[in-house]
């Protein structure tokens, strides 16, 4: 392991004092925090990976396959980014193009053909915003991916590991169940982004990711999240026990959803899609005046 | 591509487009006035031909220039005017208020303050203006955003009002028109601002699980999480002529990419020509569109009688002509063909 | 109408002696023959076009969408070549590439979900053979429109009112019916390339046609078309009428089928899915020894 | 991005593929031997490295060279032996014969004389072979094609026989495995072949209605009207490392575009690189892949006992060991993170 590139990275933990919503932002940008493919090896047996959107391309910023969790095949799909030079060239930074969010859509319906309940980890600072990205609609493809998602026919468990960025994060993120690492964070734009826009200078990302409100226990309080992982030692310090501590929750929540789930019961699955509908259909802040 | 647009035949000579329903009097837009010196309820300079345009004429045209056929933005009032049959806007929803969930600063102030500013300076109380309307007798859920309110970003209430109308559309059997543009995301409602995208989507499933029918018209601009949601899974997308459409802004790829872009980049015609939309249509012609594309997509069970219930939408746009009725027959009607 | 190009062209019509089935290959190639814009200009109302496969292009050789034909909506597909050469290339001289078959696909799909009959004209010498159409591929994007075609839940009438290129006028052909009209062809492959490869010479296109059945008269007595629909004079001759006999046909056999569909019975669209698979079922020249 | 390709790792040394199944005996690809001056049954020349390799050698490593890996062609009778458990595979349909309903004549005659001299030389009836057999434990139907066979070109038998394979598989729950090469359509059967398109893609519809799993594997050549149909819209598609894959040919390519191809067009890594295949698996791995997709996508009903029943699959590839089954747990297990 590598020594920490964090100043105060000794109080990454939550029995410390609390760190700053912007250190928890670089924390979950660590490049030796376990991505999916870490979970895929240490979580999950008999991965098949299965690329492509069959229209354009393969995106490696969105892998995705069939594998075995707790002796129950089941479709995973999550962002990776690349541990060096080469590898970001070709997974693009963790960047998804519309190709992966098409390729998202299509192992979405298999899941659902097949009755695979799916599992996704959410690590990505956002999509792709290339050119070449907004010519083959990465607008549209994130969208299809949205509307694809809130009706599956499976059980869904999400978990945000690292960086939950804007709506490269939303599009495989729409569950049943949001589960997120205390030190990761999910956010509508990277606070550097909303501190070039509203402080006009891209060096106020630390005030800025304060007033977003980024961090898992900010989300937990508003109810967006379902459950924060503790990561009682920080996630690329400890990422064995981290990892298993993540596999353990989901495998908690697949099971509570498998309970009230049944593929060949109609009635199950509607009582499922509605309780996915009712977490979305309620989030939001506002009130009425009459 | 572009000469493959559809562009019906005008039936009939130009008419005003607005019809002064009291409160929905046109307001100039902003933006195609900023940089001229000429009074603003006078004169308009077209920022596309250059033309000096009379402002009412400008407004008696859709705000459509009558030299280029520059498309000027229009306020979402204004929008609602042109596209409805007159007096037949019902709005829904107008107690609806955004909250500050995050306790929101920036250097300009609270997310509070700045709410309160933008009300008392538009007359609106959110980006997003809903209800039920008639286009060319048709009943139709329509959904209207408002690019002057903090930049038709989406918040909150914009989810909440337009979950509530899209369900309402779903159980009364009624197709609904959302009319998009927006700068994207509200950052001052930070996560509760990306969710919307999850909860507006999700209520627009359920509208198609029961086949009525989404028509979504993109407007001048339409970026970010609008763009990455309902508004392009509709079943039917129009854009207006060059409307400026994305996901991300052409500065941001400007910056990460240190490319120039290309001519035309994400406007409507950019769209038409990648896959992305249905078809592009003038502002004259979205209502008579609108009314025929509502006919195809919603149907009446035979046993209904149209006239026992306003809601009801009228299955044909114009009466089938005797001549169309037999034109199977003995062929006596002039076609295109030599 | 210009002067026939065609040396025998008073014979075209089925009251003179039989034309070779090369003499019909060029009738059904010739340029004044009305295509697919021609018919939905006479023949139907309220068109409006719907673009773009939602991925990548608008394919301008297949174009679709929505239109009143006899009082009813349905959803129109059609090959469409240029009159010229501008339009030629806009068109790709009728070639469609893999965005028109995912086109159609959408298309399809929007027809069964809100109960559009599908009216199909075919008139392509085939899919684009270029390389970019295989790399966004070809094979696979014929193949998902052929998929989504023999399962759709609406009534589908089809006809071939020109030319019947190979697999690039099968993906809108699996219909219900299919009408075709009498100088139209319909071939696995072109004369000139079917002649290349067995007599190594082109200009044995001839021979190649006689031999392939690709007439009308020919799937009529195979069984492979429902219906012969006759030109007293040929289509490039008597636009006009061939436009309305093609039209009086659509709409019989339309009545036929919206007689026996109900969108709301789903046992009646098992009932039309069901015949619409024995037909392709049962095609095949075949025995069976013990 | 071939290095992101699906490569489990392999378990034990390697194994004799050919199981000399008696009929099954492996016969050398008359595509590596053709310009070799060696003779066939002794040395084989690769074409890809030029090693010199020892035919015995090269069928005992499933025809893949040990020096380059190199897929060497397979026939299909060698195909199902290396694909499934010895002595599993039961045969269909041997009874299908093709006809000519078009009376087909070319420059060398009919259509029926070449059908009885291609049966003579190849001692197969048709270019489709069908059947039922095992894949480690699992019972799949497998239809596999022949390339020998008048370049793997397909007709009616071959639709029909697809078509009853795959209609019983639908019945009686079970997965389907195509393993496809083809020159293309067979010309000589006319629409008839064009046809068989709609046919076999019509019988998969069916076996995907019943969420049944179709798994397709491409091998060289793969091309034309089963590149068009069912090969390409199965669950999971999988080719063998090199396979040229495309619709149209590359002669014809080439002639009509006046373009040069670019490097490695068509093969299987392309195809993979373009997103049109799941993954790309070499020949020594096939086996056990398939095994564990079949399990991922058939579900034993709860009810059933596996043992009752040969032709329920067992539901998974390994048993678990114990230290996996804990890995939640105690965290023994050597993982591959530091
Ligand atoms: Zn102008
Ligand atoms: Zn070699």
């Amino acid at each position: 392991m590598p020594a920490s590139r964090l100043a105060n990275d000794a109080t990454a933990g939550t029995h410390q004092a609390p760190l700053r919503a912007i250190d928890r932002v670089r924390i979950a940008r660590d490049p030796q925090r376990p991505g999916t493919l870490d979970y895929l090896a240490e979580l999950f047996t008999n991965f098949i990976e299965l690329h492509g959107d069959r229209a354009f391309g393969d995106d490696q910023a969105l892998i995705g396959g069939v594998a075995t969790f707790n002796e129950r095949s089941v479709l995973v799909l999550g962002h990776q980014g690349g541990a060096n030079t080469r590898e970001n060239l070709a997974r693009n930074f963790g960047m998804p193009r519309p190709e992966g969010f098409r390729k998202s859509r299509r192992l979405m319906r298999h899941a659902e053909k097949f009755g695979l309940p799916i599992v996704t980890f959410i690590d990505t600072s956002g999509a792709d915003p290339g050119i070449s990205s907004e010519e083959r609609g990465q607008g549209t493809a994130i969208a299809e991916s949205l509307l694809e998602m809130v009706g599956v026919r499976v059980p869904i468990v999400c978990v945000v590991i690292g960086e939950g960025g804007s709506g490269g994060a939303l599009a495989i993120s729409l569950g049943d169940r949001l589960l997120m690492l205390e030190n990761a964070v999910y956010a509508v734009a990277s606070p550097e982004a909303c501190a070039a826009i509203l402080w006009k200078d891209a060096s106020f990302a630390a005030e800025a990711a304060d007033t977003m409100r980024v961090t898992a226990a900010d989300l937990q309080r508003f109810g967006i999240i379902d459950e924060l992982i503790l990561e009682e030692v920080a996630a690329h310090e400890a990422p064995r026990e981290t990892v298993a501590a993540v596999g353990k929750r989901i495998a908690f929540h697949l099971d509570e959803l498998l309970n009230i789930w049944d593929a060949s019961d109609p009635a199950s699955v509607d009582a499922l899609l509605d309780a996915r509908y009712a977490r979305f259909r309620n989030i939001g802040a506002w009130h009425e005046v009459s | 591509m572009s000469q493959w647009q559809y562009r019906p035949h005008r039936g009939g000579g130009m008419r005003s487009f607005f019809h002064r329903q009291g409160k929905f009097r046109p307001r100039s837009s902003a933006e195609a006035t900023s940089d001229s010196p000429i009074p603003e309820d006078l004169w308009v300079k077209c920022p596309k031909c250059g033309e000096l345009l009379y402002s009412k004429e400008l407004d008696h045209n859709a705000r459509v220039c009558p030299k280029c056929g520059n498309h000027f933005r229009l306020g979402a009032r204004d929008r609602i005017a042109i596209l409805t049959d007159e007096d037949t806007f019902v709005e829904w929803d107008t107690g609806l208020r955004p909250e500050d969930p995050l306790e929101f600063v920036d250097p300009k102030g609270s997310y509070s303050d700045k709410l309160a500013a933008t009300q008392a300076k538009t007359g609106e109380t959110e980006s997003l203006i809903t209800g039920i309307a008639m286009i060319e007798g048709r009943p139709v859920v329509i959904t209207v955003t408002d690019f002057d309110f903090m930049g038709a970003s989406m918040g909150s209430v914009w989810g909440e009002k337009l979950a509530r109308a899209v369900e309402r559309a779903t159980a009364d059997g009624l197709p609904v028109l959302s009319v998009n543009a927006s700068g994207g995301a509200r950052m001052h409602e930070g996560l509760f601002s990306l969710m919307q995208m999850a909860k507006t989507v999700a209520a627009f499933g359920r509208l198609g699980d029961a086949r009525l029918p989404h028509f979504s018209l993109l407007v001048d601009p339409c970026y970010g999480g609008v763009t990455a949601s309902y508004a392009t899974v509709a079943d039917v997308i129009l854009a207006e002529p060059g409307a400026l459409i994305g996901f991300a802004g052409q500065r941001v790829i400007e910056q990460v990419t240190k490319q120039k872009l290309p001519d035309g980049f994400q406007t409507a015609e950019f769209l038409l020509d990648h896959g992305m939309i249905d078809l592009i249509v003038e502002r004259a012609l979205l209502r008579s569109t609108l009314a025929i594309l509502i006919d195809h997509h919603i149907e009446i069970p035979p046993e209904s009688n149209p006239s026992d219930n306003g809601l009801v939408p009228k299955r044909t746009l114009v009466e089938p002509e005797p001549e169309v009725r037999s034109r199977h027959g003995a062929g006596s009607r002039e076609g295109q063909l030599p």
